[in-house]
C-alpha cells in the first residue's frame, strides 16, 4: 500500500477547536503541506492572528508566535529583517487584517516586507460571535447588522486584494476559496506561489482566502460552502489580481 | 484484514460532511452514533470503488483523513 | 432562603437557556435571582455551563463554590463539577450519557436517563427541559406552574411551535423527579 | 423601558441605561466580554433616533466619541482590558479638551491577551492614569446589574457636570450575568446648555476645542485648572457602601463584584460570631480615603480582595497609612475567590 | 474702487505660523473664500489635525476642533452623525492622513462618510522637523532618510487618492498642486467641488493637495513651487481620480 | 565611540548608547521632544549592520519591536507621551509574552497634545501601569546625559536578563540638552543564550509565544509566576542616589532632571545653613522603598518635588506612613522649578 | 494721495517672493528693510500699470494682499 | 565656580551654534559643561534661546532661572529675558536692535551695535560669533583660543570655508569686549 495521503508533517497531532466545516482547518492543512513540500518547516516562523485562529500555534508544528489583533504585519515585519533568511509568514483573519488591522497590512505592503500573508476572508468576526467585518455582504445579517448590513450606515464590502494592488510594494495577489476540490487545488497552487515569491525574495504577497463560517452565518456546512461559491464569490472575484513575480 | 485505502480519524471527525459531498464514488458515509466530543462522524464504506484519489482528504477540514493506494 | 443550581454539560445540550429558565420562573415568584454562564473562546463543543441562584434576600455571590442542586448532563459537565454539590445537596444525573453517578457521595443522587427520556418525549434536544422538570420536583426551588409561564418569556416568538414540546418535556421531568 | 423589572445581562443593562440617559452616539469594536453592549446598540441606538457605529478599531472608536462630544451629544464607548488599553490617547486627549464621555470598561484577565474571565488588574490603569499626563477619570464600579445600570446614567450626568470622562469599570463577570433591573426615571438635576461644543459659529463667535497650549505657561495654568476640578469632584462625588460595619472588627474592601462576594463573606463569618463587615468603594476615583481611615478606625484587621495582584490595596494603604493593619488577598488573571475562600482567608488574618 | 480681492470673512485676522512660502497658507485661504462662496460659515466645522496646521482653530473664522494625530476622519465621521446638516471637513497632512492614520482616512472613505478632507502632501513631516512621510519621493533627502528614501528599506510612495479610489465608498477625489495662479484656480475648483458634494450628500470626497515646504527641503520658496511642479508632480499625477458626484 | 567624551544631546547619547549595548533594531514614529533618536538611528543603524525602521504609527513600532524580540533581536523603540499611550497594549502583550524590549518616553507635557516641554507626568503610566493587567516595567529616571547612556545599557541588561521590557523615563530637557558623554566597555556579565526565541525549529522542537491562557487557572498562575519574578527584580534591582543626606533635616525626594536641580537647590540651602540633602530615585520601579524610609528617617522634613500634579509623591507617602512629614511641590504640563524655587519652598515647609 | 489698487499688509508678509514671480506687470517689489518679525516684506510699485488681476493676490499664502480696481 | 550664560533672540541669528561653540570651547578646556535649547513648534521667526553653564564641579541645573551673562541679540530676546539677569552680572546688548539696554539696572550692561559690527566684519550671520568673542572677552569664562578650536568641531566641513570669516568675528567681538 502507498500513502496518498497522510497528514503533513507540519500539522502537530492536536485535535484543533474549529467549528465543523470550518476553513481555517482547511487552509491550515494547506499551509502545512506546503511547508513541507517547501522543505522550510525548520525555517519558518508563523504569526497568530487573534482570532478564531488565535490557537494556530496549537496546530502548526513549526515556530509560530501570537500578535496582538490586527498586528500581524509589523510583527511580521520586524521578524523579518532580523532574520532574513527564514520564511516569515502572518496568517489572518478580516477583521484582524482589514479592521483594526488595515494601517498594518497597508503599510507592510507598500515597503513591500518580503513575507507571506493569508488572508482568511470570512465575511465576520469568528471569534467574538459573529459581529459585521469589513468584507461583510451588503444585506447580511450579523450580530451587529441584525438587519442586514446597511452599506449607507455600515459601508461596503472591502475588497482587500483590489486595495492593495495599488500600491506597488505589492507583488503578488489572489483571491481564492476553499469550496471544493478543484478550487482548494488551487488555493493550494496560490499559497504555494505566494511561499515561493518570499523565497526568491519578491517582496509582499498575500492570498485572500473566502472561507466558510458556518456557525455564525447560521448554516450547516454544505450550505455554507455554497455560501462562499455564490454569494461570496460574486462580489470578492476569484483569480490573481496582481503578480509581479515574474 | 486487509488495511483499509481510506482511514478516517473518528475522534477527529466533526461530521461536516465535506467528504461524503466530494467522494466522486460516494465510498463515505455518516456512521450511527457519536464520538467521545459528541460530534457525527464518517466511515470509509471499503465497498471497493475507491480510487484512493483522495478528494476527501483535501476537503478534510480536520485533517482526518489517510489515504493510501494499492500498488 | 438562598437555593443554588448548576447546570453543566456540553455546548448544544441547551445549558444556558435551561439555566435562564430556572431564573425567569422563579423572578416571576417574586424572588431575588442571578445567572451566570461561563463563556469560553470557543463556539463549539466542550464544557458549558450556568449558575443560578434563587433567594429571598439580596443575592451575595452569583459565583458558585458548591451548589445545592446540580444538573449533570454530560460526562464533561459531570466531571468537572462532581466535586462541587454541596453536603445533603441533590445531584441529578443523566444516566444515559453519565454512568458514574454512583461514585458520588455526600449528597442525594437522582441517576434518571435523561436523554432517554427526552428523546421520548420527542427530541434530544430538549433534555434542559426534562432536566428542569425534574429540579422542580426534587428542589421544590421553583414551581412547575412558573417554568411553564417562564417559557414563553425566554422562547423567542418564532419557537412558539416548539412551546408544546417543551412544556411536556417540564410535564414528563416533573414527574420523573417524583413531583406532583 | 422605565419602571419596570428586567431580566437582563449587565452589558445589556448598562446599554439600555446608557440610551436612558440620553445617550445618542455610540462607537465600538468588538471584544470579549463586552460584545452585549454593541450588539445591542446596534438595533437599540437607531430605535431611540441616535447613531450606532461599528468603528474599525478602538482607536477610531474613542476618537468618534470625542468628535460625537465636540458635536454636544451624550456619547459612549466600550470596550474590555486590551481595547482599553488602546483607548488610553484619546481619553487622555478627551480629559485635556474637557470633553464628557461615557467608557465601559468590562475587565478580562490580563497582561496582553490573557483570556475572557473577569479581572480587576485595571484598577491602576483607570483610577491613575493608564495614558499620559495629569488627569483623572471619574471611575465606577458596580457589583450589581442594578447598580450598573444605576451608576450608568449617573455617569453621564457627571461628565457632563464636571466636562470629565467618566469610566464604568465592571469586568466579565457582572457583564454576563442576568439580574433584575429596573430603570427609573432620570433623577438628576437639569444641567446648563453646554456652551463650549461646536455646532456651527451661527450668532456666536467661533469656537474651538482643543489640548495643544504651548504659550509659556498656558498648560501649566491649564493643568492647575484641572486639578482645581479634580479636588472639587473629590469633594463632592464620593460613593461606597458600608456592610454590617457597625459593630466591625475585621473589615473587607473589596470593590465591584468582589465586594459583594464579600458581603457573602461577612455573612459566613458573622454565622461563626466573627465580626466581619465590608467597605465597598463604589467610586474608585474619587477614593473614599476618608470614609475608609473612619471605617477602619476601630478594626483590628483590613483585608483587601481584589480580582489582580494587589492595585487598591495600595489607595487602601494610602487611606490608613497603617501597614499592621493590612492585609491582602488577590487572585489574579481571572481567578475568582467564593465567599469561603474569602472567609477562610479572614479567619486566618485574625488568628 | 472696488474690492477685487480682500481677507475672507472665513479667515481671522491672525497671522499665521507657517514658514514663508508654506503651502499650508494657501489652502487655508481657498477653504476660507470656498466657505465664504457657499455661505455656509456658520455651519461649518473644522477638524484640524496634528500637523503643522495643528493652530487651524486660530486661522479660521468658523468652529474648529483639534483631533489627535491621524483620527480627523474618526472624529469627523462622528460630528457629521451627530449634526448631519452641518459641514464637516478635515484638513490633514501626509503624516496625519497617510502615516499614521491610514487606518482611519480607508474606513471613513469606505464607509461613504459625507465628509469632505483637504489632504496635504508635502512629502514630509513639516511640523516635527522634516521626517520621511509615506508620500516622501524616492531619492529625497528627509532627516530619517539622510541619503535618500530607499524604497527597498522605507517603500513606496503612497499615492492615496489612487488607494482610495478603489474604495465603493469614495465619491470624489481629485489631486490638484498650488504652485501657480492656474493651478491654484484648479485647486480652488476642486476643493469647491469637494464641499458642494457634501453639500449634495454625496458621500466621502478628498482632494489632495501637492504643497511646498520650503524650509524642511532645505529650499527658497520659489525653488519649492518647481520642486513640486517638476518632481512631485511627475509620481503624484494631478487630475480628477474618481468622480461619482453625478 | 568607546572610551572617550564626546558632546552629545540626550537623545543621541541613548541612541548610541543603544548601539553599543547591542540594539539591532530600531522601530519608531516621530514626535517632539526625542526625534533625534530616530534622526540618529536612521543613518547609525545600518551603519552598525542593523535595522532602522521608521513605521508608520506608534503601534507598528511597538508591535515591531515586539516582533524583533520575539526573533531574538536586542530592540528598541522611543516616544513621548501621548506616543507612549498608543504603545501601552503592545507592552501588556510584551510584560505578558515575557519579551524583552527598551522604551524610551521622553516625556511632554500633557493631557492630550500638552506641549513640548519636559514632564514627570508619565510616572504613573510607567511604574503602575498604563496598559490592562498585572505587570511591571523596569523603570529608569536618569538625571545627566552620562546617566542616561549607562542606564540605556543597563535596561537591555536587565530586560534580557529577566525577560521583560525595561523603560527609560526621561524627558524633553534631557532629551535636548547637551552633555559630555563617555560609553564605556560592556560591563555586564554574559547572559545564557536566549531559549525561547523564534527562528526556526531546526534541531528542536517548535516553540510558541504569546499569552492568551484561556484553560481554568492557567492564566492565574502566570500571573503568580510574574509576581514571582517582579519580586526578585524588587530585591535586586534598586538603583538610587544619596545626596548629602547623611546629617539632612530636610530631604528633598525627586527623580530625573528635578533630582538633579534638587541637588543645586540643596546646595543653595546648605549655604545658608539648612541642612538639606537629596535622595533621587534612579529605578522608579522597582521603587526604592525601604531605603526612602531610612533617608528620610532621621529628618524632620520631606519634601516631594515632581513636574506634575502628585504622582510620586505617593509612593513616597507609601514608603513613610507619615504624612505629617511630607511636603510637595509640583510643577505640571512642562513647567519646570529652578533650584531657588525649590529652595523657597524648603524654607516655607520648615518654618 | 488716491487710494492704492494693491495693499500690502506688511507685517503679515513673510517675503516668500509669490506675488512678485507672478505679477504679470511687474508691479510689486520687495523693499528694503525688514519688518518687525523680521521678514523681508513686499511693496506695491504703483506704478499705473497694475490690472488689478489679484493674481497676487492668489498667490500669497499670508493673505496679505487686498485688490481694489477703479470703476 | 559655575559660570552659566544665556544667549538669546531669534530664529535665524544663530542662537543655538553660538552657545554650542561656547560649550564645545570649555568642554575643550576640561570644563564641565552644560547647554539647553527652547525648542518650539513653530520653525522659523520667534524666541530662539540656549542657556550654558560651564562649571568646575558637577553641574546641578542646566535650566537657568537667572544668568551671571546675558547675550540679547534682539529685542524679543531682550524683552523675554531682561529679567533674569544675576545680580551683579553682565547683560550684552546687541545696541543695533535693541534700543531698551539702558533700562536694565543691577548688572553691567555692555551696549554694542552686534550686527553692525557683523556686517563691517563681513555678514549680518556672524552676530553670534561677534556675541562670543564679546563675551570670552567679558566673562573669561572661556578663552578666545578655546572658541577657535571649538569652531572646526561644531562647523560642519561643508561650512570650511566660513571659519575664516567666523574667527575674525571671533577676533573682532573679543576686542570690541575690551579683551586683549
Ligand atoms: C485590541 C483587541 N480588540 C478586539 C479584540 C477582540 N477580538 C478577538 S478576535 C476578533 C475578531 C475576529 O475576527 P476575524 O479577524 O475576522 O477572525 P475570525 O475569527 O473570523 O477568523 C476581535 C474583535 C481583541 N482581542 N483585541
Ligand atoms: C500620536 C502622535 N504621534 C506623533 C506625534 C508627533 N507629530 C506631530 S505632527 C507630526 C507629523 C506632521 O506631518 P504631516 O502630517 O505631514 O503634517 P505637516 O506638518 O507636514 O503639515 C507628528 C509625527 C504626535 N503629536 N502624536
Ligand atoms: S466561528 Fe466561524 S471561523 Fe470561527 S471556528 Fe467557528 S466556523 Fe470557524
Ligand atoms: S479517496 Fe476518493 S474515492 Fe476514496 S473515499 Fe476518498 S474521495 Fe472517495
Ligand atoms: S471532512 Fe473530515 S471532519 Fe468532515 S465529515 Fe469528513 S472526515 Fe469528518
Ligand atoms: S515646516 Fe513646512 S509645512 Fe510646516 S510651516 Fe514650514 S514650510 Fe509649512
Ligand atoms: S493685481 Fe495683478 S497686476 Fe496688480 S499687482 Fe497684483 S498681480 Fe500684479
Ligand atoms: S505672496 Fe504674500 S507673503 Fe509672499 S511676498 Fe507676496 S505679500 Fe509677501
Ligand atoms: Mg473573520
Ligand atoms: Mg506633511
Amino acid at each position: 500500500m502507498k500513502q496518498i495521503y497522510c497528514r503533513p508533517e507540519s500539522l502537530k497531532d492536536n485535535a484543533n477547536s474549529y467549528c465543523p466545516g470550518c476553513g481555517h482547518g482547511i487552509v491550515h492543512r494547506l499551509i502545512a503541506e506546503i511547508i513541507d513540500e517547501l522543505g522550510v518547516r525548520e525555517k519558518t516562523i508563523g504569526i497568530a492572528p487573534v482570532g478564531c485562529a488565535v490557537f494556530a500555534y496549537d496546530y502548526w508544528n513549526f515556530d509560530v508566535t501570537e500578535a496582538p489583533h490586527g498586528r500581524p504585519p509589523a510583527v511580521a515585519c520586524a521578524v523579518k529583517r532580523v532574520l532574513p533568511d527564514r520564511v516569515v509568514f502572518t496568517y489572518q483573519g478580516d477583521g484582524d487584517l482589514a479592521s483594526i488591522g488595515t494601517n498594518e497590512i497597508i503599510h507592510s505592503a507598500n515597503r513591500s516586507d518580503n513575507i507571506t500573508v493569508i488572508f482568511i476572508n470570512n465575511a465576520n468576526y469568528g471569534m467574538t460571535g459573529g459581529q459585521m467585518a469589513p468584507t461583510t455582504l451588503p444585506g447580511m445579517r450579523t450580530t451587529t447588522t441584525q438587519n442586514g448590513r446597511d452599506v449607507k450606515v455600515s459601508g461596503y464590502p472591502v475588497r482587500v486584494c483590489e486595495l492593495l494592488a495599488t500600491l506597488e510594494g505589492t507583488r503578488y495577489l489572489e483571491r481564492v476559496m476553499v469550496t471544493d476540490p478543484a478550487n482548494i487545488n488551487k488555493a493550494k497552487r496560490a499559497i504555494k506561489k505566494a511561499f515561493q515569491a518570499q523565497l526568491d525574495g519578491k517582496g509582499f504577497s498575500l492570498v485572500e482566502v473566502l472561507s466558510p463560517c458556518p456557525v455564525n452565518w447560521g448554516k450547516v456546512p454544505l450550505e455554507s460552502l455554497k455560501f462562499v461559491k455564490e454569494e461570496m464569490a460574486k462580489y470578492f472575484k476569484l483569480g490573481v489580481i496582481k503578480d509581479e513575480t515574474v | 484484514m486487509p488495511e483499509r485505502k481510506v482511514k478516517v480519524n473518528k475522534e477527529r471527525c466533526k461530521g461536516c460532511m465535506y467528504c461524503i459531498e466530494f467522494c466522486p464514488k460516494k465510498s463515505l458515509v455518516l456512521a450511527k452514533g457519536s464520538n467521545a466530543k459528541g460530534y457525527a462522524f464518517v466511515e470509509f464504506t471499503d465497498d471497493g470503488k475507491c480510487t484512493s484519489c483522495a478528494i476527501c482528504a483535501l476537503m478534510c477540514p480536520e485533517a482526518a483523513i489517510e489515504v493510501q493506494k494499492d500498488v | 432562603m438562598e437555593r443554588s443550581l448548576i447546570m453543566c454539560g456540553s455546548g448544544g445540550q441547551g445549558i444556558l437557556l435551561g439555566g435562564s429558565l430556572a431564573l425567569v420562573a422563579a423572578f416571576c415568584e417574586g424572588k431575588k435571582v442571578t445567572w451566570l454562564p461561563s463563556y469560553g473562546a470557543e463556539k463549539r463543543g466542550g464544557l458549558s455551563y450556568c449558575a443560578v441562584v434563587i433567594s429571598d434576600e439580596e443575592i451575595m455571590s452569583p459565583v458558585l463554590s458548591h451548589a445545592e442542586c446540580i444538573i449533570g448532563l454530560d460526562t464533561i459537565g459531570f466531571n468537572v463539577y462532581k466535586g462541587s454539590i454541596a453536603p445533603g445537596g441533590a445531584f441529578i444525573v443523566n444516566s444515559s450519557l453519565v454512568k458514574d453517578g454512583r461514585t458520588l457521595s455526600g449528597c442525594k443522587v437522582l441517576e434518571l436517563p435523561i436523554s432517554d427520556i427526552a428523546k421520548d418525549v420527542g427530541s434530544n434536544r430538549i433534555v434542559n427541559m426534562v432536566s428542569l422538570g425534574i429540579y422542580a420536583a426534587v428542589s421544590k426551588a421553583v414551581k412547575l406552574d412558573s417554568l411553564k409561564t417562564g417559557l414563553e418569556e425566554v422562547m423567542s416568538s418564532r419557537h412558539k411551535d416548539m412551546i408544546a414540546m417543551n412544556i411536556k418535556a417540564l410535564d414528563r421531568g416533573f414527574k420523573e423527579g417524583g413531583g406532583k | 423601558m422605565k419602571n419596570k423589572k428586567h431580566l437582563m445581562k449587565g452589558n445589556e443593562a448598562i446599554a439600555e441605561a446608557a440610551i436612558l440617559a440620553g445617550c445618542s452616539f455610540y462607537a465600538g469594536y468588538p471584544i470579549t466580554p463586552q460584545n452585549q453592549i454593541p450588539e445591542y446598540m446596534s438595533w437599540r441606538m437607531p430605535e431611540a433616533g441616535g447613531s450606532f457605529i461599528q468603528a474599525e478599531s478602538e482607536l477610531a472608536a474613542i476618537n468618534m466619541v470625542l468628535g460625537a462630544s465636540v458635536a454636544g451629544a451624550r456619547a459612549m464607548t466600550s470596550s474590555s482590558s486590551p481595547g482599553i488599553s488602546l483607548k488610553q490617547e484619546g481619553i487622555s486627549y478627551m480629559a485635556g479638551m474637557e470633553l464628557p464621555a461615557f467608557i465601559v470598561n468590562m475587565q478580562r484577565g490580563g497582561p496582553g491577551l490573557g483570556n475572557i474571565q473577569g479581572s480587576q488588574a485595571d484598577y491602576f490603569q483607570s483610577v491613575k492614569g493608564g495614558g499620559h499626563g495629569d488627569y483623572r477619570l471619574l471611575t465606577f464600579s458596580p457589583s450589581t446589574v442594578q447598580e450598573a445600570a444605576d451608576l450608568t446614567a449617573e455617569a453621564f450626568y457627571l461628565a457632563d457636570k464636571y466636562r470629565n470622562p467618566a469610566l464604568l469599570l465592571s469586568d466579565g463577570i457582572l457583564g454576563q450575568m442576568i439580574e433584575p433591573v429596573e430603570f427609573s426615571e432620570n433623577k438628576f438635576p437639569k444641567l446648563p446648555p453646554k456652551d463650549y461644543i461646536l455646532d456651527g459659529c451661527k450668532g456666536r463667535n467661533p469656537r474651538s476645542l482643543f489640548s495643544l497650549m504651548m504659550g509659556p505657561g498656558v498648560l501649566e495654568k491649564h493643568n492647575f485648572k484641572l486639578a482645581a476640578k479634580y479636588a472639587k469632584i473629590e469633594a463632592e462625588v464620593r460613593k461606597f457602601e458600608e456592610y454590617k460595619l457597625e459593630d466591625a472588627e475585621v473589615v473587607v474592601i473589596a470593590n465591584g463584584i468582589i465586594g459583594r462576594i464579600s458581603k457573602g463573606a461577612a455573612n459566613l463569618l458573622r454565622k461563626d460570631g466573627i465580626k466581619c463587615g465590608v467597605f465597598r468603594p463604589i467610586t474608585l476615583w474619587p477614593f473614599p480615603y476618608a470614609e475608609i481611615k473612619a471605617a477602619a478606625a476601630n478594626a483590628k484587621n483590613v483585608l483587601v480582595v481584589e480580582q489582580n495582584m494587589g492595585q487598591m490595596v495600595e489607595d487602601v494603604r494610602l487611606a490608613l497609612l497603617d501597614d499592621s493593619k493590612v492585609s491582602f488577598l488577590g487572585r489574579p488573571g481571572g481567578g475568582c475567590p467564593f465567599p469561603e475562600e474569602i472567609a477562610g482567608k479572614v479567619r486566618e488574618i485574625i488568628k
